[in-house]
């Protein structure tokens, strides 16, 4: 057992560190929530893309690396420690690369991967519906048959980015029969819109700052080319679930943000803390110990992998963990900044660029999306402790 | 011992809740958080002429007496209602006033009747801001034992809680000097904490109520998302934490009015409570909500963003249990 | 509304105080779960009969005084402020007696009551059996007819001091026709047997210190004359459940307890803990408000009940909170006490004559008996909150 | 990188589970806790020959050499089955004795052996105690620069875990003297504090296993307990408590035996999070089994009882947090 790195991986370290250190912006990019943001986002993906950091993990022929899932977890603590930007792109990197990797065709992936790569198509994701929350199986939006592709009808929600983006993933009621047999995953069909086609509507929703972080879509006979179905018609939950627990589904939140955040808010302290105040101190220690508690558990598990083993239910308690730590060290943060943690990111006497107040807002998010930790939890008790199903 | 509102008293909460319920309050917040003071302006007259201003405003001048425990029932319909502005801080402003007697007292009239707006920093806490300065008729400043009418004001600083619109008073003159100032602004100081304190637990109340409609109507997996016992006992946590904490506001507010024993222990008793509770209040909506929770467009935010700031205004949860222990 | 003693109850206070004074043994007796402190207890009992303190709100007949809720509130409050020993009868009094005012004949209560008041008579209590134990309609002892009285059979467990007691009450089924029904809380009827008759057979359970605080009672044909059950047979559900919501219900943990301990709490902070540690500082802090809440919390359900109102699901809420104080406030304790938190209450050098540590352990059943907490928070959701009952 | 114990740590670990089960240890402990050591001590020297006790001895002393992997292995297998004695002392006291060399080290052959058993007042703590000195071999005492090996101890004064038999070490002489005795009882302290981390990890994971199985089995209101949501959330709370805890207790035992960066914070980190861990599975645990829980004649409660004396042991949560952030 050891926590070495090899030669060729702290070269690599290294080289992105160097890397970060010359592109990454001196001052924060505006919120990647905005309009303004989301353009200055898009330009950095750009600037990722042109030196091959982008999708480290991805094969050098969709202009990756072929980086390791533990050279993926170097090169995202030395993206985080640096302060680098938030990443426009990884709805498309990774969700639906992810399942293109798998169930896609070679014409898919050449086609689609590589200007995700490059920030120049940025994809939302379509999955939730005003009635399908947690219960995503009971999707209703359609897509019907039509000559040569699918009508899609129907409405979605919660599409992240949506207000921005160029085109959106998700799954459509393709096959009412399993409805009807009491198994709604059947008859579910993956597939992939532009977001400026005709009969899509696209109405932003404000998070909880206002910002528009999401939107409404409402499809209304919304063609779309049966090259642009992944897997089989029919198959689309299938095919979203095979990759939701896999390696990939490491991608999440990396332990990078964690340590970052954790040694940025230690930092804070240092400056900005009474230190006799030991109730905020331990608060402080445990957010720097639950991001290394996260890291470790997440490089036990790329050693799992490297040894050929697999990742499974677990990743619902990396869900439960980290969602809660994140929210733990920002309440810390601002409860820390006494007056100045109150104000909006947007104002300008926000310390540290508003960063501490949009991270809580972002965080406040994660106990909800991919899966609310309720359903996590449910899941840890019946797959990893073999507790009864029960209706809940 | 009869430790229940009077009827008095509880009528008193029903006509205000009447009154805000007909106002639409989340209007006016949405025009409040946008600049647009109007709404806010109109809805601060009936607020006056319901007498909550007046109950801080000694009856000479034109007030009803100093009140606690009815401005404690004022407060929570002001947070049950999320009713916008510097409403605390004029009736602990209206305190530190007449704390100091003499020429200062010629602005209680204008604060009883509604005609004048007043913010302040709160005296103690160590924040630079004043709360909604942008639209106050005065603006005052206390310094150890100086009192100032700041001259003007910095830009706006938005607060995570749009509607309060945080600035920094600069300048101006001062009003008064000596250490009677400081015993006044230490008797503002626990008014305005007391008043946070009522309204963190109506703007906790109305957080619960919301939630509890919600996850009775929401379902998911075929039944109401209230079925689940996890959603369940969050939903119980919060209705104990805020049913544990209106005696210790009640109270707090009675031991103010009665001026004996030790009523800065007693608010600081209530302020950490009820910060405890909105915030447990606020963080279980939220989540029980789901998405929809997150969102600006649910009025369910204008409550959800208070929590945080009242939890900290007028005495942070530690500084207020430091205070618990204080002999 | 005020919360001002009237010169009576002041009066009353003075008296009740300077008799505490006077009386309170200087050192603590026994652990009342040992067969030494049980005897010391019960003599204890009769000291504070001798002058009417040991049943204040029961009619004077009886042995009481009479005393208001109020008063009684005012009566725990000295009494615990003064250190005074816990009360082995409180069994009796707080569940037995409470049905015998409601639902006993005058010769029950003029033969049980007084003997009660002066520990002459020290009941247990016989509710749980081994399968029904949140599930409490689920009993299986049954109740069989027989000339002039009834048989009792089966197993009682988690029976309260059984081990030293004198006699027991509880349900038995008489009538299985409820359960086949799918109505278990049918048929059951409410009966008090001796703990020494023919066919009892009584097996100490240690708690986790190992001190005998409840038993198993084995049934064997118990004889129970008819002038020992109380109300209608098959109505014993009703019996029981009548009196566990009313204002005695308050009787089951009076804050005079919690504001005692607080107030202990602070004393030992003030003399023993670093001032400087504000994490520890916060949570005596939080034990101070918990008590002084839960203490005002019952002077408005005393207001309520003297105006005429009742106190219904809202007791649940009471057991969720005084339950969850009672652990905080000792864990405060010990973690306070450093390395001599750890030792037990029979250890020569635990401080305060073990009390924390005693008390610790006590407090741990809180949660569990009289209604697992899980339990009260359903009935506080779906009776306060009206929340849909589920399958839980 | 390779994070994972390795096959003969994984076999090690197989080992002393299969070792510990077909001891007993619930009758051990009983014994232990009346003062009856004799089963203990035949257990102790099984478990030396399994290698327990030659981990923290170098190999010129009979030992194995100084493995920390191994020592974290082994006593989490230790706290799963609720093993009693001056365990962590006796692996501490080695490496205290190891580290003054000398004619200090004619002890450690003994040590590793079985014969021989050590226990120690925690370095750096403020308990008087030591663990079990009434049937120790040798019972040492740091204070400062000196070390003393104790004449004689008080009475036993039981702790809330009966099988932690505590007293005051007294008298006796003085081993060594000098700055090297504070730097190695610095060193022992850290073993001492992971050697505790990595039982109380043990013990948590025996209370989540056992709790488990019982909310299966147990049926009340016609369905197993462990089908209730409030159950399955908090007992999912527990095991990811303890799996977050598990990679902080090996990477701690990884650091200190590279003896590179800082091991003793991340010992503290550890132990910070263990204590944690071990206090929530036994609320848990308790709450769980309901009354049966409660009981002393459940074996239960030897875990149960556990959790609180290892969570303050050999470092409280305070100071091992502080300690994290020590630079």
């Amino acid at each position: 057992m050891d926590l070495d790195f090899s030669a060729a991986e702290d070269a690599f370290r290294a080289e992105a560190r160097a890397w970060l250190a010359a592109h990454v912006p001196g001052t924060p990019l505006p919120s990647l929530e905005t309009e303004q943001g989301f353009a200055a986002h898009r330009t950095w993906e750009r600037t990722l893309s042109a030196d091959r950091w982008s999708v480290v993990s991805w094969p050098e022929e969709y202009g990756g690396r072929g980086a390791s899932v533990l050279e993926w977890l170097i090169f995202e603590e030395e993206y985080y420690a640096a302060g680098a930007p938030g990443r426009v792109s990884q709805n498309g990197i990774n969700l639906l690369a992810p399942t293109l990797f798998e169930h896609g065709t070679p014409e898919q992936r050449a086609r689609i991967l590589p200007p995700m790569a490059t920030g120049e198509v940025i994809w939302a994701q379509a999955w939730s519906e005003p009635e399908a929350g947690s219960d995503l199986a009971s999707l209703r939006s359609t897509a019907r048959r039509a000559d040569g592709g699918w009508l899609l009808n129907g409405q979605k929600t919660w599409s992240s980015r949506a207000a921005f983006a160029d085109r959106a993933f998700g799954l459509f009621r393709s096959d009412r029969s399993g409805v009807d047999e009491g198994r709604p995953h059947r008859g579910l069909t993956y597939l992939m819109f532009p977001l400026d086609a005709d009969g899509v509507t696209v109405r932003p929703i404000g998070r909880l700052d206002g910002k528009p972080a999401f939107a409404e879509l409402f499809l209304d006979d919304v063609f779309v080319p049966d090259e642009d179905v992944i897997g089989e018609p029919g198959q689309g939950w299938r095919v979203a679930m095979s990759t939701a627990g896999n390696e990939r589904g490491l991608t999440l939140r990396s332990p990078g943000r964690f340590t970052a955040a954790a040694d940025r808010l230690t930092r804070l302290w240092r400056d900005r803390a009474d230190p006799s105040d030991t109730a905020l101190r331990d608060r402080v220690a445990d957010a720097v110990i639950g991001a290394r508690a996260y890291q470790l558990f997440t490089y036990a598990g790329a050693s799992r992998l490297a040894a050929g083993g697999s990742i499974g239910a677990e990743s619902s308690m990396n869900k439960v963990y980290w969602s809660e730590l994140d929210i733990a060290l920002h309440e810390t943060a601002l409860d820390l900044l006494g007056p100045y943690g109150e104000l909006a990111d947007r104002a300008d006497e926000a310390p540290e660029h508003g960063s501490w107040a949009d991270g809580h807002t972002f965080s406040l998010a994660g106990p909800i999306y991919a899966g609310t930790n309720e359903i996590q939890r449910d899941i840890v008790a019946e797959r990893l402790l073999g507790l009864p199903k029960g209706r809940r | 011992m009869r430790f229940l509102l009077d009827d008095e008293q509880r009528e008193f909460a029903r006509s205000l809740d009447a009154l805000l319920k007909a106002a639409d309050t989340p209007a006016v917040v949405r025009a409040w958080s946008a600049g647009d003071h109007n709404p806010g302006r109109a809805l601060w007259g009936r607020l006056a002429e319901a007498g909550v201003f007046g109950l801080s405003v000694p009856e000479e001048h034109d007030g009803l007496g100093f009140l606690p425990v009815e401005l404690a029932v004022a407060f929570t319909e002001l947070g049950r209602h999320a009713v916008p502005g510097p409403l605390v801080e004029t009736v602990a402003a209206a305190v530190l006033l007449d704390g100091l007697g003499d020429r200062h007292t010629t602005w209680l009239p204008g604060i009883a009747s509604g005609k004048t707006v007043v913010t302040l920093r709160p005296p103690g806490d160590d924040s630079p801001y004043a709360l909604d300065a942008d639209m106050a008729d005065l603006v005052l400043v206390v310094t150890g034992d100086t009192l100032r009418a700041a001259g003007s004001t910095s830009s706006v600083q938005p607060s995570a809680d749009p509607a309060r619109r945080l600035s920094r008073p600069t300048g101006g003159t001062v009003l008064a000097e000596g250490p009677h100032v400081r015993r006044a602004a230490e008797h503002a100081a626990d008014v305005g904490r007391l008043a946070t304190a009522a309204q963190a637990l109506g703007v906790g109340r109305t957080l619960l109520d919301r939630t509890v409609a919600h996850v009775r109507e929401r379902h998911q997996f075929g039944r109401p998302v209230g079925s689940f016992q996890a959603i369940k006992h969050r939903l119980a946590d919060v209705l104990i934490s805020l049913e544990f904490t209106a005696p210790l506001v009640r109270a707090a507010a009675l031991s103010l009015a009665s001026a004996a024993g030790d009523s800065g222990r007693d608010i600081a008793a209530a302020k950490a409570a009820a910060g405890d509770a909105v915030h447990l209040a606020a963080r279980t909506a939220l989540q029980c909500h789901g998405a929809l929770g997150y969102t600006d467009e649910l009025d369910l935010s204008l409550w959800i963003r208070k929590a945080r700031p009242l939890r900290t205004a007028w005495g942070t949860p530690t500084a207020c249990r430091a205070r618990v222990l204080t002999n």
